[in-house]
């Protein structure tokens, strides 16, 4: 029983965890039909950000509980500094282009970022784990849990809860969705959606960098942090159905769930389960589980 | 009028060519260039298969599944079962990757776009996964691929790699001119009939599922030859072989060399290894930004590949007259 | 309608094809030229010089913690060496009188990568030895190149045992100047029953790949051996670098071990012990980290007290006292900043046993400069001081190197705001080594048949 | 009395339960030459779409020659000799005319499954130069289908269903998207090389003077069901037809633009 309870637990933090790091991902596909794999980037330089901007801020020794603003000041500056140049400086000269192109194109751009951090930061691990300790534990059935973790599941549902409102409740996110059910007829109707890509396309890498900046804390952040998550964060968003937030919630929970599942009861089987959640789903449901609904087009 | 149609086929001449210079090279170029070339022939296989299914408008992230099934294969038999003769080993590897290939492909058929590459990729994982967790074929470390035999004759050192380097080369062209047939048969145009219009191909008779299966097989069998040559050249299997990251490789090998000709993806898989060897010789501490680089270049300003640089000479219209 | 690929031509009959030809022979040539080049050119060029080329991770997550601090490590060595600024034994300049020429290359790319530059390294940059790797399946894909290709290697790091007990069961040109993991399992294992003679359950977690998988194998083979009847609660095996612990924390706490040992190493070690400590996994256990010794600067301040941390032989805070030591830490933390850890050591370790094998050879010819088959013949079977005292090849014929072993536990000085080591014991080299011709896990199962300890 | 070459009984076929065929049935006899009109959504190409297999029935049946093929696939139907075409192109854009016509032909003649022999041989190109000759398209043989005229594309298309010497053939408004002008110099190549295979031909056509001169009986659709069936000059005298229908001939209204909704 109580390993029923903690094997949800530990799920629910991690299934948080993957939501937090793939909706990015799913939000980029869903409107400008590009699997970003730059996402990675965006997560280890949040990463790399919040590391160093808190490990700065705890050393001159400012109000600890202040810092957790970093969090999303990381994702912002990333957004902005990577993510906006890298859309409109490279992305946009290939809309249009097969997907492939434009996954390969993201890969390079990857490639290139990893060796950018590198120049910048250097190969030795960068840690700041105050923000994370600052919370506490609390015990959960007899075992501690950290105060962070179980925080972590507040800001996806938030995070979900404000994009699901954002996209579904306010003319800019109709506008989205009108985008993302077809492009060519929003365009036809006079929908600007250059704007619109730009715009979307940096909140993704805000989201991605806030991914990272939230992982900081209790990670040691390192070359290589990055080209991890990339995978992972497809297969959660695939599962799912791409270019859902719903999906990507739910891809996120079954993923976390099956992880955690077989990290108690099988544990080297960990390696690979995300996927063979991924081929089941995808064998059964080709279009994963919430493919959101796609203009007829033949 | 259908006299003027049919055009002189230069890809045999190219090919053979090709072989021509491969195999007097051998004799002149150092031996770790000769490597280089046979590594790049190796991977030149898997990445036709790709091809074949890039022309027929499908992306596979997971050709490294049978890639490493072919090294496994190889270095299984060779290991463990004492089966050296490299001809036995390139039947076996392809015959595994040829079942495997047909119950995946069973199920992948139906699948388009980015599902059928992400479920191509959860399968390849799948299998690294196995394999990680297998500690008697040494789990991450692999295992070493015992030197192969030819015919009963058993080379070492020098005249070793040199026979395997013919061996490669020779097969790279056989098939080569076998793909470049099948690419002109009915079969061949029907990859690019079912890109340009799947419904209208059903509507002419033909069964999408039945060709696309067809395709698949063949490029799991080429990645197969492609992983038993790797193996065997490297002496050494482990699986990477499998990672996504491999497969990612074979993509890019395809879309630098392009998809026009046979020849092309031998060409992409060539500079690639070329260009990483480069790249880490000069500049180690910054190979993967050099990578990315040219990554971007080549898909900036040369779409089709490398290949077309050769028709960007002639001018934009090679429509034949008539 | 299907994805559309984004090449598009007439393609089979090309009345192009000469000009084809003609392109794909012009690049092909091109790059034929550019790659017969000369390398980039070696450091310090100079005639008559001896080339060594060095190999470790530059990138990717292995480089924080093992490949640079050796290339650091190396560094320090090579340009102490020709400026024959070292301290004694290693006072002449250079190697047998000659200056050497160094490079640096990165491990990256697994082994088929690493085969093929291998390669280049002897027949292009025409390496008189090469000396590095640090993954094991690097090393293994290796050895049997190395031989055919005749050329001195000298592993200094990689650590499975397999690689002389399977692998390369009579390896010429193939050695290995850093102990196999076998060492450092037996000596963790040793040290644990020692100082918690009680204890009576364990869990591992380990990194689920093949260095993980045969740590936690030989350690808790040890462990049956010196403490029969011991239980394991746990033996995790998390993907490597995933980073994210959680579920295998609470699977750990709830088995409640007396004992936690992992074989975790770089950003997977300190996110473990971040996490663990978070949710005071470690409070009342004791913590075994046998690779933990290049974490515990960086992470002074999170390392439970107590922590057992093995450097994977006596080096780093481990080392003995001695001359060359205090040189090595006082250059090298001039150049770098900070410490050297146990790459740096076992990097600088394998460069003077070359150092001395071709002095030794150049002795036994009069100083004429030796080959490498005189070379291989005076370093097998040798034994020489390092920074972290004497090494001697005593296994695989003479390949193998092995060393005494130094463990100790963590303890961190908040009034000098400094981690420092407490506790070291000391354990001689065929104390925690295998006998030659043994297998290292038969040797366990054999209850340590032959060894001499003290 | 021989058996009718095709015959539909009572098709119903709803989406969202909005009726598109009502209860239609109807026969088809060798070497008819059928025109069907009705207003947008009157039920024409989902009856169309039935009979070629892209959509199930959900109720009633199609018999071809005497056999059930209610519940065959395109693929099936096409091979036992019922072809269609599409009221937009259905080509391989990216390839010549000479490649489309030459893989319809390969097709047709079950030589798909081929591995080595050349699509591109001497026998089999002059052959499509024959069929392509027959449309009085084969001077466009080297054009990438894309940059076609409307017409021309319409007239592959044909050609290519027509490779397979099928018995019926099913036009989904042959003329849309054509000019007004070219109109019946397509309909006069078209007919001409159909009547002249032997098939049977049934035809759907907004333009009333079209159907008036080309068909030899009329059948009229309205809301999914068949309101008339008969001589051309009976049909379209009907006064439910003319109501329902509207446009008495060259008074049709403007065609649809090209949508891409082919088959919906």
């Amino acid at each position: 029983m109580l390993t029923l309870v903690v094997i949800v637990l530990d799920g629910l933090v991690y299934s948080s965890w993957l939501f937090i790091v793939a909706v990015g991902l799913t939000l980029i596909y869903g409107v400008l039909r590009i699997v970003n794999v730059a996402h990675g980037s965006f997560y280890a330089l949040g990463a790399y950000v919040m590391a160093s901007a808190a490990g700065y801020y705890f050393a001159r020794g400012l109000p600890p509980q202040a810092n957790y603003l970093i969090i999303p000041l990381a994702a912002l500056v990333v957004g902005l500094v990577v993510g906006l140049p890298l859309e409109r400086g490279l992305l946009r000269f290939f809309y249009g282009r097969d997907q492939v192109v434009l996954v390969l194109v993201t890969y390079a751009a990857f490639l290139v970022l990893e060796d950018a951090t590198k120049l910048v930061w250097g190969v030795d691990p960068y840690y700041a784990v105050e923000p994370y300790r600052l919370l506490g534990t609390l015990s959960v059935g007899g075992l501690p849990y950290a105060v962070y973790d179980l925080c972590l599941i507040g800001v996806a549902g938030g995070l979900g809860a404000v994009l699901w409102w954002g996209l579904n409740r306010t003319r800019n996110g109709k506008l989205l969705g009108a985008v993302i059910h077809d492009r060519e007829m929003s365009e036809a109707f006079g929908v600007n959606v250059t704007p619109i890509f730009t715009a979307t396309f940096v909140l993704g890498a805000m989201l991605g960098a806030l991914g990272g900046a939230l992982t900081a804390p209790e990670i040691s952040v390192v070359p290589g942090v990055g080209a991890e998550v990339i995978v992972l964060a497809f297969a959660v968003v695939v599962t799912g159905g791409l270019g859902s937030v719903v999906g990507a919630m739910l891809g996120a929970l079954i993923v976390g769930m099956a992880r955690a599942a077989v990290i108690h009861l099988a544990p080297s089987v960990e390696l690979f389960v995300v996927y063979l959640v991924m081929a089941v789903v995808l064998a059964l449901r080709p279009q994963g589980l919430f493919a959101p609904a796609a203009a007829r087009k033949i | 009028m259908a006299a003027a149609a049919l055009r002189r086929d230069f890809t045999p001449v190219i090919l053979t060519a090709a072989l021509v210079l491969l195999l007097a090279g051998s004799a002149v170029v150092p031996a770790y260039l000769r490597f280089l070339f046979e590594l790049a022939l190796a991977n030149g296989l898997a990445v036709m298969g790709l091809m074949l299914l890039m022309r027929a408008g499908l992306v596979s992230f997971g050709q490294g599944l049978y890639y490493c099934l072919g090294g496994y294969t190889a270095g299984i038999a060779g290991s463990f079962l004492g089966i050296s003769d490299v001809f036995a080993l390139l039947a076996l590897g392809a015959a595994v990757a040829a079942v495997v290939g047909l119950l995946c492909g069973l199920l992948i058929a139906r699948y388009r776009e980015i599902f059928f590459a992400m479920l191509t990729l959860a399968f390849t994982m799948v299998l690294y996964g196995l394999l990680i967790n297998n500690e008697r074929l040494g789990s991450t470390d692999g295992f070493n691929v015992p030197a192969p035999h030819f015919l009963g004759w058993a080379p070492e050192g020098e005249r070793l790699g040199l026979t395997l380097f013919v061996v490669t080369c020779v097969l790279v062209y056989v098939v080569a001119l076998g793909l470049h047939r099948y690419l002109g048969s009915a079969m061949g145009y029907l990859g690019e009939a079912i890109r340009e219009n799947e419904l209208r191909v059903e509507y002419l008779g033909a069964s999408v599922r039945r060709l696309l299966l067809v395709k698949y097989v063949l490029a799991a069998v080429l990645a197969g030859l492609g992983g038993v040559l790797t193996g065997l050249a490297v002496g050494h299997v482990d699986p990477d072989l499998a990672n996504w990251t491999t497969s990612g490789e074979f993509l890019f090998m395809a879309l630098l060399g392009g998809i026009e000709n046979v020849a092309a993806p031998l060409l992409g898989a060539l500079v690639l290894e070329l260009v990483r060897s480069y790249a880490l010789e000069y500049a180690p501490y910054l190979w993967q930004m050099t990578l990315g680089a040219t990554m971007l270049v080549i898909i900036l300003f040369l779409p089709g590949g490398l290949w077309s640089l050769a028709r960007m000479r002639k001018g934009a219209d090679l429509t034949p007259e008539l | 309608m299907s994805a559309k690929v984004p090449v598009r031509a007439e393609r089979r009959e090309n009345p192009a094809a000469r000009k084809v030809l003609g392109t794909v022979a012009g690049a092909l040539a091109a790059s034929l030229l550019a790659v017969c080049l000369p390398g980039r050119s070696w450091a310090q060029e100079n005639q008559g010089s001896i080339k060594i080329s060095f190999v470790s991770f530059l990138s990717g997550p292995a480089s924080g913690p093992f490949g640079v601090p050796a290339r650091n490590g190396a560094e320090v060595i090579v340009k102490a060496l020709n400026q024959g600024a070292l301290a004694a034994p290693y006072k002449t300049k250079g190697i047998a009188g000659r200056k050497i020429q160094w490079k640096f290359f990165d491990e990256a790319g697994g082994p088929q990568q690493q085969v093929a530059q291998y390669r280049q390294l002897v027949e292009r940059e025409h390496s008189d030895v090469i000396i590095g790797y640090i993954s094991s399946g690097d090393c293994k894909a290796l050895a049997p190149v190395a031989e055919e290709l005749k050329t001195l290697t000298v592993y200094f790091d990689c650590g499975s045992p397999t690689i002389f007990e399977d692998v390369d069961v009579n390896p010429h040109y193939v050695f290995r100047t850093g102990p196999h993991a076998m060492m450092d399992e037996a000596a963790l294992a040793r040290y644990t029953v020692g100082v918690d003679p009680n204890v009576k359950t364990l869990a591992g977690i380990d990194q689920n790949y093949d260095w993980g998988q045969e740590s936690w194998k030989l350690f808790l083979a040890a462990m049956e051996q010196l403490k029969p009847g011991i239980q394991v609660t746990a033996s995790q095996f998390p993907k490597l670098l995933s980073g994210q612990y959680g579920a295998d924390i609470s699977t750990l706490l709830t088995g409640r071990p007396d004992a936690i040992y992992t074989s975790f190493w770089g950003g997977d070690l300190e996110a473990f012990i971040l996490q663990g400590n978070a949710r005071n996994l470690f409070n009342g256990r004791r913590l075994l980290l046998s690779a933990g010794e290049p974490a515990m600067y960086r992470l002074a301040t999170q390392i439970p007290d107590g922590t057992v941390i093995c450097a994977r032989g006596p080096h780093g805070v481990f080392a003995p006292d001695s001359k060359l030591n205090r040189q090595f830490r006082k250059v090298y933390h001039s150049a770098y900043g900070s410490w050297p850890t146990y790459p740096s050591y076992k990097i600088a370790q394998a460069i003077l046993g070359v150092k001395t094998a071709y002095e030794n050879a150049a002795k036994a010819k009069a100083g004429a400069a030796p080959n490498t088959e005189e070379v291989i013949r005076a370093l097998a079977n040798s034994k020489w001081v390092g920074p972290s005292g004497p090494v001697e090849l005593a296994l695989a014929n003479g390949h193998q190197a092995i060393q005494a072993n130094a463990i100790g536990q963590f303890k961190y000085d908040r009034a000098k705001g400094r981690p420092e080591i407490v506790d070291i014991k000391r354990y001689a080299a065929r104390c925690v080594n295998p006998p030659p011709g043994v297998k290292s896990i038969d040797w366990v199962h054999s209850g340590f048949k032959g060894a001499q300890c003290d | 009395m021989t058996e009718p070459l095709l015959e539909a009984l009572r098709l119903k076929k709803a989406f969202d339960g909005l009726a598109a065929v009502d209860d239609v049935s109807l026969t088809i006899a060798e070497r008819e030459l059928v025109g069907i009109i009705g207003a947008n959504g009157a039920g024409k190409t989902t009856f169309v779409n039935i009979v070629t297999g892209y959509l199930k029935p959900d109720s009633g049946q199609v018999r071809f020659r005497g056999g059930d093929i209610t519940r065959l696939t395109p693929r099936e139907i096409t091979r036992l000799g019922i072809v269609r075409s599409f009221q937009v192109a259905q080509l391989f854009p990216d390839l010549t005319v000479l490649d489309n016509a030459l893989i319809a032909l390969a097709v047709a003649a079950r030589t798909e499954g081929s591995f080595f022999r050349p699509l591109k041989r001497y026998e089999l190109v002059e052959q499509v130069f024959g069929l392509l000759r027959g449309f009085a398209i084969d001077a466009y043989a080297a054009h990438k289908t894309a940059a076609l005229p409307q017409g021309v594309r319409k007239l592959l298309d044909i050609a290519m269903a027509m490779s397979g010497r099928p018995r019926l053939v099913l036009l989904d408004e042959p003329t849309s998207g054509v000019s007004k002008d070219e109109k019946f110099l397509l309909m006069d190549r078209l007919l001409e090389a159909l009547v002249q295979s032997g098939a049977s031909v049934l035809f759907i056509e907004h333009d009333m003077e079209l159907v008036e001169r080309y068909a030899q009986r009329l059948i009229a659709f309205n809301e999914g069901r068949v309101i008339a069936d008969g001589a051309p000059a009976a049909v379209l005298a009907d006064p439910q037809v003319r109501a329902f229908v509207g446009g008495a001939p060259g008074k049709q209204p403007q065609g649809e633009r090209p949508t891409s909704d082919a088959l919906a």
